[in-house]
């Protein structure tokens, strides 16, 4: 599973992108972003503030109750500002 | 047509393919990087994007405006990376048969790409980083059914 | 700056003078002659106007919107005489702080432009001289207090 | 007293402009348009429809109860259509 991360997300990771394999019972975001938060101080740092924090699965702008699958290309970021 | 492009964005160029067509009003709107905010001068702006994902979400908005405003044509076109204030940033334009589609059309599109398009905006000032926040009344502003 | 001239309209050098300034966002309407209309083909428009009248009604626009909607700048330009279809005939172009100003701004000139400027239009079919009638839509649109 | 004409009514009229000395009892818009009615058939032909026709005095849009100098231009025309 790939997770890809922007702005001050990236910028408090220190990494844009990483690959993982969450364990069969991490079934959507929600289950998702506690299993991430556990990797590392700075990985709980960013989940911390997950309520501003906005998620695609495949291009796919989605909630956070929605369901994952392996193969998918996951991707954290704050609400848009471009224009 | 849409691009999502580095370099700046030649506006004389994308007019005259606006107005090749046979129209009766054009509207452009051009964003511009300011060289200040509330807390002090910017020295540049870097805009991040998401690759694959941005142009998606910009061609969703071409097709849906295109048909919903009966647009002969649609272009826009949206930076990304480092740009300096006076720099153009997005460009949208519209044209069709008449004035209201083509404003209409226009201020939709960058309303939509405000809020839909997945980019980012970081602000570099003297010693810091800006990451911009988003804005719940432009949040609020777009209403989409498609 | 306002101009009503017979020539065409170099729309990349007026668009020049308004990204000059540091501001946020430039928003243009550019009205074409379009070749048919609902009773035929058109071979050209002819537009008649008010010498001195004109220039005061357009500059009074300007100064109006300039000051409702902080425009850090505002081009106005109307062409008279013969005109082809395809070519320009009306160039709004308002440069603001933020889009909201300059996209209400620019319709506000364009609409206020064809109600209260005198010029008059006059479609040249091939065997006669269509003297085009004015909207009401237009004219109800327009509410203006200064 | 100069008067102007534009668009169709200059068409109709075949003449663009003409000075006219109006006697002292025509004292505004609607006297006017009665006494340059009485001028020819082609005047009588243009002012039957003086309800689409608008009117400035001096470049102001005026109403026809609007009084008149014998300095004032004078201009009649239709609705504007430019744009």
């Amino acid at each position: 599973m790939k997770i890809i991360y922007f702005s001050w997300l990236k910028e408090t990771l220190g990494t844009s992108e990483e690959n993982v394999r969450p364990p069969a019972n991490i079934k959507n975001i929600d289950n998702l972003i506690k299993w991430l938060s556990a990797k590392s101080t700075k990985h709980r740092k960013v989940f911390l503030k997950s309520k501003s924090i906005r998620c695609a699965i495949n291009h796919q702008i989605v909630n956070k109750s929605s369901k994952i699958k392996n193969k998918d290309e996951i991707a954290f970021f704050p609400p848009f500002t471009g224009g | 047509m849409i691009k999502v492009q580095k370099q700046k964005i030649n506006i004389s160029e994308e007019n005259k393919k606006l107005l090749k067509k046979k129209i009766g009003a054009v509207v452009n709107f051009i964003g511009v990087a300011r060289p200040k905010n509330s807390s002090g001068k910017i020295h540049y702006i870097e805009i991040e994007h998401y690759p694959g994902m941005t142009e998606k979400k910009i061609k969703e908005i071409e097709v849906y405006v295109t048909k919903k405003w009966k647009l002969n044509n649609c272009i826009i076109i949206h930076r990304y990376g480092k740009i300096k204030p006076g720099e153009n940033i997005v460009y949208v334009g519209t044209a069709a048969q008449h004035r209201n589609n083509a404003f209409k059309a226009c201020e939709f599109i960058i309303d939509y790409l405000k809020v839909k398009a997945p980019f980012w905006k970081i602000e570099q000032q003297k010693n810091k980083k800006i990451f911009v926040k988003s804005k719940k009344k432009d949040e609020k502003k777009i209403k989409i059914n498609y």
